[in-house]
């Protein structure tokens, strides 16, 4: 067991997934429950252009998207968000993407001191072994709680078993990637979304049990009663996704400084 | 924008992939020309919200199109977030008005025609496929004549996938460096996300750097577009 | 690269996945291209009861099925089913599943000279480790040709890269396993079936390019555009599953024995 | 067997998951009552075959019971396998039938009913929720009487969930040990492929060892069954 990190600062068992909800806490939270954490869009510390073969692809149960994951970069989102972050009263989780752990260290070395950050949550690109992903994650370790998210089909990878010694404070599991026909003779790449993930997501949570950490499941969630499955399933918390960008009737989110 | 609930009064087929809409909302929530609406059926597994555009505009009679899923019924309730995004800007001056949709129902370019002819303006549709309810005022002319349409118009309301804008393009007739202030194009792109999550998919490369047609589009001045190739 | 092994018999690029069409071939094949290959219903060496909880859940784009893959055992299918594998136009396949080496090398000692077996197919046991995994494909190895079944998620399992030098005619990439509510507060377990499975039977398929071996999917394929598209993709053939319980018009199967 | 297609004449809503289904179907195809059809959209998404019940026989007027999808519509196509499986054996002889429904739809039982009135005998209902179109002359009893009837009736059209079998007895009044050889009862399990995989996920235990629902039954003699505890 590494050194002692705060623990990861949760308020209910319903969290988004990263990129669901943009670089700032929504007006309304269209869920029946309240929100336990706000997790940002991934954000890069340099600013990364959408993808050229952006494109989303519907399919029976589900649809596959893919952007590029956009963002401004750290500063940006920074100099945008921070101030609205500070007036949440859900707790703000970073989740911060890189290829190499430099840029994870500088970005995290800029978050550690703002108050208005509670945890950090790594994104393990989904062409990791097991080097990078954990210089990822370990560059990311220092006073902030960690979170490492990873693709269902890595909760089997060995080095996912060593996350808890490292310190980590809790798994989050995403939904998979896929490839899906882009209508022009070609394939397009990208993240699946959609009520089809459920039992992919039941499965890998149960899997996810020889990490003996916390785990945070994300993908396949549409409806309450699937999302207590998860949750009677063992899962620290869930991760809504699409099902965020429905007009549900939403509760007004509450700002309110934690500090 | 606003979130509302609505009933489906009446499904009628538009296109292949398209089908026509009535709903009945409040007064304030309606869209303009060229805007959407997001709707889902509430506790549905439907995984994505469906866009749907303005098709008649009329007071007490709002139609719209988009891809319905098959499972959507008269008697339904949807939840609606509207009007989102920005719409044609027609000139109030413009009295030569041209409009043309390519790979597209040319159903949304009524309220346009509608709007043009409440003004005064003489309207083309270029098209082979004109809509039902088109206005017998409007002359219908074949899509293959479009390129004639910016020497003639004063306003040009256009719609086309992001990917064929290089089509779009030809057809107009215009060159790579060839401007054409008075068009404006409603970009079609998947806007699952309504802009909630910046999710991008939606992004449009304009010569302003990167713009999402879910908040700064969907309808885009033709002149500010980066079409490629 | 181990000893010449004979090619694998495969009139089209369509097949049946190992348990959608029973243990002979069917009277009609309710898919619009030729019958590429039979492949039985998996076989055991001992007789198999169904699963105490067998169940079926289904949810947006699919359902998942339990069943426990009951079988009356190899010898009680060759005498029930042999004379009409003899008389069958499509090469027949026999599926073997096991959890030990020996009861593969009894089986397929049972089969080799057996002029109507066109071919083994080995499932993989989900649980099975490259121990395990490689052990079963060894046992299967001799005069007739061999596929090697196995979930997706495999395709990135180290040993999987071994299988070609082995001697593995071909892999099949069969669907993944996942949980869902049983509707009584626990988990029903089994294997997935509906379109929603397409874009990670593309994706699968990508990833196992890594063994070089020719690729049957099965999963996912409701029309014959989905399966155009895992042939576009690179696979050798397609696996059919639940869309063959269709009514679908049907050719008549002939019958016509091969020898 | 025979596979036939077949337009969407009429869908009602029956129970809280079971729609009714009319559709014209040829003469040989008809079901008889507890058989069952397997029907699927062509060239649609759906994953599986739905199982349809008959729910009424006349000449002319077949109606069907199942757990629809959504998106299924009147006018819709739909491919059809039938009849399938083994129904209901009504001994010509019997006088007094009793019939009831344990966690399901009623209405698959009408078509016993009708043949039983046909053949003049008295005919009791144990059921909270009658179907719609019961004729006048049943005799409806609340389902907690249930345990009269294997000592009143001569047959008995039963249906239940495969794992509510045990609940079945208990509402028989039977104990493990006593038999009741007039009883039939309808096995509810998953028939996904209808016997063409011998997927087994169908299976019932019976003293005869496994059988198949979707060949050998649906229906069974009670007095087969191996219920559990
Ligand atoms: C979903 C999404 C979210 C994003 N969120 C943000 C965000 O929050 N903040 C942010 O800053 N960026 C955001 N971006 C933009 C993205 O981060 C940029 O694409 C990225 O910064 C890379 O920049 P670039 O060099 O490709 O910019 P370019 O697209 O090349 O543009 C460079 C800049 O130059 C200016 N410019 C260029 N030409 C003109 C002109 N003719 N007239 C006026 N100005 C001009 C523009 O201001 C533009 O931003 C987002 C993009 C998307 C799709
Ligand atoms: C999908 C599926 C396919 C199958 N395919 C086959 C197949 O092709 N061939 C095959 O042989 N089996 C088949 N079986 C049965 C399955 O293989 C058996 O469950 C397995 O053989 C295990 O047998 P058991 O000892 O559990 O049999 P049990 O269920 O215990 O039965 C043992 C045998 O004893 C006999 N028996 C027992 N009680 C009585 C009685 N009161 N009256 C008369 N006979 C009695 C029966 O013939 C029975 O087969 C299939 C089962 C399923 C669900
Ligand atoms: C956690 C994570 C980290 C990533 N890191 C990088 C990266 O450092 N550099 C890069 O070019 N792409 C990176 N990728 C992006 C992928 O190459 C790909 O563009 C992206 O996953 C597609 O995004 P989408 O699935 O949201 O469409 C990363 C992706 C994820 C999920
Ligand atoms: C290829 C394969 C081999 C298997 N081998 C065994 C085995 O040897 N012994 C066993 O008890 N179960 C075996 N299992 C069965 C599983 O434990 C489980 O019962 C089965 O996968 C469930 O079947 P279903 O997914 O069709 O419902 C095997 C499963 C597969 C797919
Ligand atoms: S639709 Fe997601 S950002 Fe525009
Ligand atoms: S439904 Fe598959 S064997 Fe009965």
């Amino acid at each position: 067991m590494a050194e002692a990190r705060q623990d990861l600062p949760l308020l209910s068992p319903w969290v988004n997934a990263a990129g669901a909800l943009g670089f700032r806490p929504p007006r309304s939270w269209p869920w029946p429950e309240r929100m336990g954490a706000f997790i940002t869009h991934p954000v890069s510390l340099a600013p990364r252009s959408p993808a050229k073969e952006r494109g989303l692809a519907a399919y029976a149960g589900g649809f596959l998207m893919h952007t590029g994951l956009p963002n401004p970069g750290l500063s940006r989102v920074l100099s945008e968000h921070r101030a609205r972050w500070a007036r949440s009263a859900a707790p703000v989780w970073v989740h911060l993407m890189a290829s190499e752990a430099d840029e994870i260290r500088r970005m995290a070395d800029r978050l550690e001191n703002l108050p208005e950050v509670g945890a950090l949550e790594i994104g393990i690109p989904p062409w990791a072994g097991a080097d990078l992903a954990l210089r990822l994650v370990d560059a990311a370790l220092g006073e902030l709680p960690v979170v490492v998210s990873l693709p269902y089909v890595q909760v089997e990878a060995p080095w996912a078993a060593r996350l808890r010694d490292l310190g980590v404070n809790a798994l989050h599991l995403s939904a998979p990637y896929g490839s899906y026909p882009d209508g022009r003779g070609g394939l397009l790449h990208g993240r699946l979304y959609g009520p089809h993930l459920l039992p992919l997501a039941l499965e890998a949570l149960q899997r996810a049990q020889v990490t003996r950490l916390p785990v945070i499941v994300s993908g396949g969630v549409f409806s309450l009663e699937h999302g207590q499955a998860l949750l009677a399933a063992g899962a620290l918390a869930v991760g809504l996704d699409a099902v965020l960008w429905r007009a549900g009737p939403g509760e007004a989110v509450p700002e309110t400084n934690l500090d | 924008m606003a979130v509302t609930l609505a009933q489906i009064v009446e499904i009628s087929q538009e296109a292949p992939i398209w089908q026509g809409l009535r709903v009945r909302l409040p007064n304030g929530l309606h869209p303009a020309p060229g805007q959407y609406l997001l709707a889902n059926r509430p506790h549905s597994d439907d995984p994505l919200p469906v866009a749907l555009y303005p098709a008649r505009l009329r007071p007490g009679d709002l139609r719209l199109v988009g891809p319905l899923p098959a499972a959507w019924a008269v008697g339904d309730w949807l939840e609606i977030r509207s009007p989102l995004g920005r719409g044609f800007r027609l000139p109030p001056q413009a009295r030569r008005v041209a409009l043309a949709a390519l790979d597209g129902p040319t159903a949304r370019l009524l309220p346009v025609i509608e709007a043009a002819l409440a003004q005064g303006a003489d309207v083309a549709l270029y098209t082979s496929a004109p809509p039902a309810g088109l206005p017998l005022a409007v002359e219908v002319l074949p899509f293959s004549l479009l390129h004639e349409a910016p020497a003639w118009a004063q306003y040009l309301a256009l719609t086309a996938p992001r990917a064929r804008l290089t089509a779009l393009r030809e057809a107009l007739g215009l060159t790579a460096e060839q401007g054409c202030p008075a068009a404006e194009v409603l970009v079609d792109t998947p806007i699952p996300c309504g802009g909630a999550a910046a999710c991008g998919v939606c992004a449009v490369h304009t010569h302003h750097g990167w713009k999402l047609a879910c908040e700064d589009g969907p309808v885009f001045p033709w002149d500010d577009l980066e079409v490629e190739g």
